[in-house]
């Protein structure tokens, strides 16, 4: 790859990078402001909080239960992106692959739940899930979320795999590989910054899903984000610190799965990083 | 199923056709290829010698005709079914995989057990002088050493039929006919039955047991390498072959094969490989090799010394006779540009075609 | 020599007419997603379809009508594109020139950790985070007063800007994430060619590498403007949602859960899909008049 | 009708809160379930926020597959469920099954349950506001009448703050308590009976920089010092308080002839739901409305002062009740609930269509 | 800038080198190319003739040395300041752009008019014989094709520096003769220089003012081509340069540059290219063409024929001597396999180095 020296490029750089950075300082102290609050006893008007306590966070976690309703989070989440990365993967592979009568219309199909918001479908679709047995239960849950989750993988992967060279998918089906076999060893780890990026926003969207989580969940699936929404817009008092401590609890719910995801898998893909090597040895 | 495991008789293209849009990249190409033979497609780029690879590989659609394996229609058949080996003009290596990983990738597909793989990746490895490379990603390669990775992950499967698609373009000389020799010996040893692409006349006629000429799309023509090398059928076919030097004139005399053929004031002969008559517009056509200069005669033609090129032990030249041909010729010292020279034309070497 | 023979397999099989229409095992790949969202979606989708064109009271059209001629609720769909087309264009503007620094970045992985982390956060911890960070009293305008620069807080919340900047800190590592992977999935040789034939690196960006990046381009603005226009939680939260972030959701909301209006509610789920579906198509229209495919450049 | 039959095994309840009343209540459903095991052998409680709620119950009503059997619910989910006809009719069918209502609420809490128009029944109950808060330190003279706060206002451009009425109590009853300050013709009348109210309101937006979506927001920028005023409740002045959401100092005044506009949670049970497990939520609610778990109600001044029943004076209460209510209770609201009428909000809809204007005349239009 | 508008007089590599990692791609590489000349670049694959070229072009950093124009140095420059023009190896052809924007893609960059950009692309696609193909996308392409596009696209820009990198590598015989000519008379009507990296020694003899040989990153040799072709200094550039007979024995006389050798029965005579006395090890190398077969005498080697490959005008066989040595000899006719011939090594072209 090819750097810039000139002054121009330089000032463009450094613009950039103070761009970054300015972003950067005003999020993390955004975060920081949260995080405080969660551990104060009271916050007025001043530098920082006036005491700290830990409390918020244990009435939170009893108040909501919060030891159940994280489990149930995270295996709703974890099925919900491992389905729609199935679904939505194989789906897109098709899409970008292929040139057929009636694509048109099936691309319609995946750009609508995208874009028709939750209110419209939502009380419906629960009805449909609870006749089917499945209303309340975690695959109702996980039912629901996919809906708008498929399409978005789908949506997202179908650049990625129009960037791979098709010729080394054929020569990986020449050497024997299946469908199969082709998406386990050649397609996938070349598409894995690709599936990456969009599986962990898959998580943060159906982490964040509050109407279909909550019109098909029982008493025993109900995940995180209901209990924050019912935090924040519940009638009735509530300290914004006790807020505060929910919303911290949902970061890290979803920063933990971003850090594994990242310290795994580098978003950048891997042709790049081989040539890249290349200049910057 | 992978054919891997059924050994065959005989592959045969029935009027194999291939289509991009309006444009017959393959037209009706017919060939029977018995097992264990090595069969050289030659032809000039662009005339779909790829196609054609990619088309028994089972990578592209035909648009016509059919592909069968003994008398088993295999052009329905997926490319992983085939279980052919292929090297791609290309290469087509997998970017995230080593060295290793990509020859042993076929192997693997075989569920050959991993004990068993390294002992073959290793041994590809030595054989396409690639030790001490194996743990390198394609991206740190050099051309030619990716092109090596290829051809060792076409053989490591030791296929029934191997297509290669000018495996050897970006290789020196040297590394150039070691690989041929093993390719060849790998050949006879596996007893498989090898498509060969190549632009180098030279890897044709030394490795093949048929070439087979494609212009356009078609055949031209088939034979063993003497055949095309020596009696090529079409004028094009000459001319691709080597015979780059073409007079035109009208013919004098016919003598059986022998035919005589006045070009400007000079009268050349050769032999004929199409039905000429006394009086029939002819082309002589000859190779650069048959092509010296020596003293002026009623069989020289004059020209005039354009460029000389060192060619190692000897030159060649191009001259320009008065009528504005072009010709090509060898000559063991260099001359001077722009002077004349009498140029004299092999009789023996010389084919003469309808013009 | 072939013209005279018969062609004998003039008729292919079916199978091989329709691999040539593109339907072959790799087509039917798309078949379990499309099934699903059969079953899944398809009816609840009709139904609220149908139910838009079911007023409580009034002809067909009486939901439709009364968005369209109610400035209080049309004026949402202008209110909802002021803010959600500049957050989108500003993110993608944004995310391509870091994208393009962080590729060149031997260690990038802690940059782009930090980069993506708001994705994590959530609306609700977003927006408590502005209200108290951006807020009168927080730390931003304070440390402005410290400094001197200002010398009473700035409003930066509960307006227009609140919502903006809750957009733009949720919606950049989105599009950031996008086109980080889509950029460097394009084959750093194309760049080094267009460098020896004479392109500065402007050049390079617009002739070489923009081109080959407007499809993955097209879907993350597509993705991230959906998500723009859908803007509710931090309209509400860290906007003035009774006047100038009163955007297309909270007229929907109102209707569907304020009013219980469930029939005007679909209607304005409609109206907003279908301004997002113009938005959409255009964007994926002009995507289709760019190259698709392969960003090899040769061989190897 | 006569009284529903008890299951012969314990059935397992799920309680869906809406309106933050388990604040008050949970304690008292848990002795419930602890008193009655022969009844409940299990109760699972869900928060979830109100507008949403109806929705889902529609939902499973739609198929048939209840698994939400009892909801506590303000007047905004128990309204729209009775729009909906999710509720089931409870009086005067299971008026056996339950206490003598008339008899045990206060007066003011038997009034709130009309508006459950037999579909609810109410748990909790308070006069609720409208009073000024303020931060004494700022504010020198604090209004008296809705005409100095006006001025007041108009003084301290942007000082001043009140929360959208839909989704605020204090916002709410704000604005249904200004009718009878203002001396409106039909105080129940927002469309015809609200002149003065409406122009007042619109006056006043002409110093309000905007309206929080809750009082959570709002009471955060009081604390903070943002703002110097608002209106507040009893509950919303004393919780913010003890949470330390709000300064301790901050005061709060009533202005002269106001009325206090009550507020209520109900207890309501969606359609679908078997015999045997209404016979048991009767059976809870009975034991719900029973003084000794009233005083639960009390809480931290969250629903000041609570109760909904008759006698249940603060002594019952929990220590930490008391002691939080001692600390940070005023004197002056047993005067001032004594003296001043308490009225019933509006109607349901009433509300809404008070609300839709508020919305479009008031907060909607440019200042 | 670009330098295209200043001419210069001088190239010079000064001690270039570039390590991957702790591998040494470059070591220490010292050149000076005049302006106008046409140095090839050769060597085996992988000994860095690629890495070479992407030094010059700024495509990758060098990690010691400089490279210097005139006096100016330029390996801090970045690539489109050097204004050079570059085939790629791998092609690197812009895949969503059709043959003629990616041709006109150097022309568009320096801000040519359209007009102007529009004739000259026309021109060069005859020149790389792509007429009509000009519409079409890379992809689309057949390899020699997207190669030609290569070409064009690198020479349309007349840039003072041209480097190649095996650029007919995927081209067929023909084709490959007709572009050499056209590369070299651009080179020349240009006033160009050019340096050409090629695995083929004849387009490395034929082209090249100059060749320089690589091995192992660093140079083995550098000279007109008629030195390299017959005056190897080192056994391995003599081999790479296709003396491939290697013969292993012990100097018995020294008479000037004359040295005889003793190899096994027969005493062998060459040109020394090292010093050597009586007794020294020493290596006899030969070209293939320069071992025939012939009758039994002690200048003459005895061997058995163990291939024998058709090669158009003759054949060439590789046979094995009582010791174990493979020879490559050229016959005009067959011979049996199995059989035994009496090989002879021409001396006046036969090479003798120090073993
Ligand atoms: N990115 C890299 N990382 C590590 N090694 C590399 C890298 N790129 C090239 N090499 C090594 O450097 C050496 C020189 O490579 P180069 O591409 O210059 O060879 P070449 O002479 O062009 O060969 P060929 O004729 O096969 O193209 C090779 O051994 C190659 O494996
Ligand atoms: N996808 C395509 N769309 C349109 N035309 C194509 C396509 N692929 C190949 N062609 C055309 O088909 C013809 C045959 O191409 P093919 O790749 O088979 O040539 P080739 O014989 O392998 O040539 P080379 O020796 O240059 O590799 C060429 O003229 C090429 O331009
Ligand atoms: N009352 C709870 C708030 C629920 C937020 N819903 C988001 C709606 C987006 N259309
Ligand atoms: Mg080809
Ligand atoms: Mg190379």
């Amino acid at each position: 790859m090819i750097r810039d020296t000139t002054i121009g490029a330089k000032l463009w750089i450094t613009a950039v990078w103070v761009i970054v950075a300015f972003f950067i300082i005003n999020l993390l102290a955004m975060i920081a402001t949260v995080v405080i609050s969660s551990f104060g006893t009271r916050w007025l008007g001043t530098w920082l909080p006036a005491g700290w306590t830990t409390k918020w966070y244990f009435t939170a976690w009893a108040e909501f239960q919060l030891s159940d309703v994280l489990i149930v989070t995270f295996q709703i989440v974890f099925t919900v992106v491992a389905l729609s990365g199935l679904l939505g993967v194989t789906a897109a592979y098709a899409l970008a692959r292929r040139e057929f009568p009636g694509k048109k219309l099936i691309m319609l199909l995946f750009l609508l739940p995208l874009l028709v918001p939750p209110i419209t479908f939502g009380i419906p679709l629960a009805t449909v899930l609870y006749q089917a047995g499945v209303g309340g239960t975690f695959w109702g849950v996980v039912l629901a979320n996919l809906v708008p989750t498929v399409p978005f993988v789908i949506l997202v992967m179908i650049p990625f795999i129009e960037q791979i060279d098709p010729k080394v998918e054929a020569a990986a089906r020449v050497f024997g590989a299946g469908t199969f076999r082709l998406f386990l060893h050649v397609l996938m780890p070349m598409l894995l910054p690709g599936i990456l990026a969009a599986l962990l926003l898959v998580l943060v969207r159906t982490v964040a899903m509050f109407e279909l989580t909550f019109l098909t969940a029982g008493p025993t699936s109900q995940t995180l984000v209901v209990a924050l929404y019912y935090s924040v817009f519940a009638s009735g008092v509530r300290a914004v610190q006790s807020i505060d401590a929910m919303a911290v609890v949902y970061m890290v719910t979803t920063l933990v799965w971003l850090l594994i995801a990242l310290r795994f898998v580098n978003p950048t893909q891997i042709v790049a990083r081989a040539k890249q090597q290349q200049s910057a040895a | 199923m992978l054919l891997a495991s059924s050994p065959f008789q005989e592959i045969r293209l029935d009027r194999m056709s291939r289509a991009f849009g309006s444009h017959n990249a393959l037209k009706d190409v017919s060939l029977s290829i018995r097992k264990g033979e090595f069969i050289a497609l030659l032809g000039p780029s662009g005339c779909g010698k790829s196609t054609a690879l990619n088309c028994i590989a089972g990578l592209l659609a035909t648009t016509g005709g059919g592909i069968f394996i003994d008398d088993k229609r295999i052009d329905t058949l997926k490319p992983e079914d085939r279980g052919f080996g292929m090297v791609f003009q290309n290469y087509a290596l997998f970017p995230h995989m080593t060295v290793r990983q990509n020859i042993g990738f076929g192997l693997k597909m075989r569920s050959v057990a991993k004990a068993e793989i390294d002992k073959r990746v290793e041994e590809a490895l030595n054989l396409v002088r690639l030790q001490g490379q194996g743990h390198k990603l394609p991206g740190q390669l050099s051309g030619g050493q990716q092109q090596r990775v290829a051809i060792a992950r076409a053989i490591v499967i030791e296929p029934p039929l191997v297509l290669m698609d000018e495996p050897l373009s970006n290789l020196d000389a040297k590394l150039r006919l070691e690989m041929r020799a093993e390719i060849r010996r790998i050949h006879n040893q596996l007893g498989a039955t090898t498509i060969y692409v190549t632009h180098d006349q030279d890897e044709a006629l030394s490795l093949a047991d048929r070439i087979v000429v494609l212009r356009d799309g078609e055949i031209r023509q088939v034979g063993v390498p003497s055949d095309l090398y020596e009696r090529p059928d079409h004028l094009d076919v000459a001319e691709f072959m080597g015979y780059r030097n073409r007079l035109t004139g009208k013919v004098v005399s016919v003598d059986g094969a022998r035919v005589s053929v006045s070009v400007g004031k000079a009268t050349l002969s050769g032999t004929a490989r199409d039905s000429l008559k006394v009086g029939d517009a002819a082309v002589v056509a000859a190779r650069a090799d048959d092509v010296e200069a020596g003293q002026h005669s009623e069989h020289t033609v004059e020209a005039v010394v354009e460029t000389i090129e060192y060619r190692g032990r000897e030159f060649v030249g191009t001259a320009r006779t008065v009528e504005g041909l072009e010709l090509v010729f060898h000559a063991p010292q260099t001359a001077a540009l722009g002077s004349s020279i009498w140029l004299a034309i092999d009789p023996a070497r010389a084919l003469v075609f309808g013009a | 020599m072939a013209v005279s023979s018969p062609p004998v397999y003039n008729r292919l099989s079916l199978r091989q007419r329709l691999a040539l229409r593109g339907i072959d095992g790799v087509t039917i790949l798309v078949l379990p997603a499309v099934l699903f969202l059969l079953a899944v979606f398809v009816y609840p989708f009709i139904y609220g379809l149908v139910l838009s064109f079911t007023p409580k009271e009034g002809g067909m059209f009486a939901n439709y009508q009364k968005f369209f001629s109610d400035p209080f609720l049309y004026d949402t769909i202008l209110t909802t594109l002021w803010l959600a087309v500049p957050v989108t264009v500003i993110s993608i503007a944004l995310a391509l020139p870091i994208a393009f620094r962080v590729r060149l970045m031997t260690r990038q992985r802690l940059l782009t950790t930090i980069l993506v982390l708001p994705v994590t956060l959530g609306t609700v911890l977003v927006a408590e985070g502005l209200l108290n960070y951006l807020g009168p009293q927080g730390w931003f305008s304070r440390t402005l007063m410290l400094l001197g620069m200002i010398d009473r807080p700035l409003k930066l919340t509960n307006n227009y800007w609140g919502v903006f900047s809750s957009l733009i800190i949720t919606g950049f590592p989105f599009t950031f994430l996008l086109t980080l992977s889509y950029v460097t999935g394009i084959d750093p040789a194309l760049e080094q060619a267009a460098a020896t034939h004479g392109a500065k690196s402007w050049q390079r960006f617009r002739f070489v590498l923009l081109p080959l990046l407007i499809p993955g381009l097209a879907i993350a603005f597509c993705l991230s403007f959906v998500q723009a226009f859908a803007v509710f939680p931090s309209a509400v939260l860290l906007g003035a949602p009774a006047g100038p972030t009163r955007v297309i959701s909270i007229a929907a909301y109102q209707a569907a859960f304020e009013q219980y209006d469930y029939s005007m509610a679909s209607a304005i789920a409609m109206i907003m899909a279908t301004v997002q579906l113009t938005i959409v198509v255009a964007i994926l229209a002009i995507r289709n008049l760019f190259y698709r495919g392969s960003t090899a450049g040769g061989k190897g | 009708q006569g009284k529903l039959a008890l299951p012969t095994s314990p059935v397992a309840l799920n309680i869906a809160d809406v309106a933050g009343n388990l604040a008050l209540t949970q304690k008292a459903i848990e002795n419930y379930a602890a008193a009655k095991p022969n009844l409940v052998s299990k109760i699972t409680f869900t928060k979830a926020p109100a507008p949403e709620l109806p929705g889902k119950l529609k939902a499973q009503q739609a198929a048939n597959r209840l698994d939400i059997d009892l909801v506590l619910t303000g007047t905004d989910a128990l309204s729209a469920g009775l729009d909906q006809g999710l509720w089931v009719k409870l009086l005067p069918d299971h008026s056996a099954s339950l206490p003598d209502l008339k008899a045990i609420y206060q007066e003011p809490a038997h009034r709130m349950l009309a508006l459950g128009k037999d579909h609810g029944v109410v748990v909790t109950y308070y006069p609720s506001g409208p009073l000024l808060e303020y931060m004494p330190e700022r504010v020198k003279k604090v209004p008296t009448t809705a005409e100095e706060l006006l001025a007041w206002a108009k003084e301290n451009p942007n000082k001043f703050l009140y929360a959208r009425p839909a989704n605020s109590g204090p916002g709410r009853t704000f604005l249904m308590g200004l009718p009878y300050l203002l001396g409106d013709s039909d105080p129940h009348d927002p469309v015809k009976g609200w002149d003065k109210t409406w122009a007042y309101l619109k006056e006043l937006h002409k110093y309000i920089e905007y309206y929080p979506t809750g009082t959570g927001a709002l009471m955060k920028e009081l604390g903070e010092g943002t703002r110097d005023m608002t209106v507040s409740t009893t509950g919303w002045d004393i919780n913010p308080r003890v949470l330390g959401v709000v300064p301790k100092e901050a005061a709060v005044a009533p202005l002269k002839g106001f009325h206090w506009v009550a507020d209520a949670h109900y207890m309501c049970v969606p359609k679908g739901i078997s015999d045997e497990k209404l016979a048991v939520l009767l059976d809870l609610m009975s034991f719900l409305l029973t003084p000794e778990q009233q005083a639960y109600t009390y809480d931290q001044g969250y629903f000041y002062p609570g109760p909904a029943v008759k006698d249940v004076p603060l002594s019952m209460a929990p220590k930490e009740s008391q002691d939080a209510l001692a600390e940070f209770g005023r004197k002056e609201y047993a005067d001032w609930i004594a003296n001043n009428p308490i009225e019933v909000p509006l109607d349901p809809s009433a509300m809404v269509v008070a609300f839709r204007r508020w919305d479009e005349e008031v907060a909607g239009k440019k200042p």
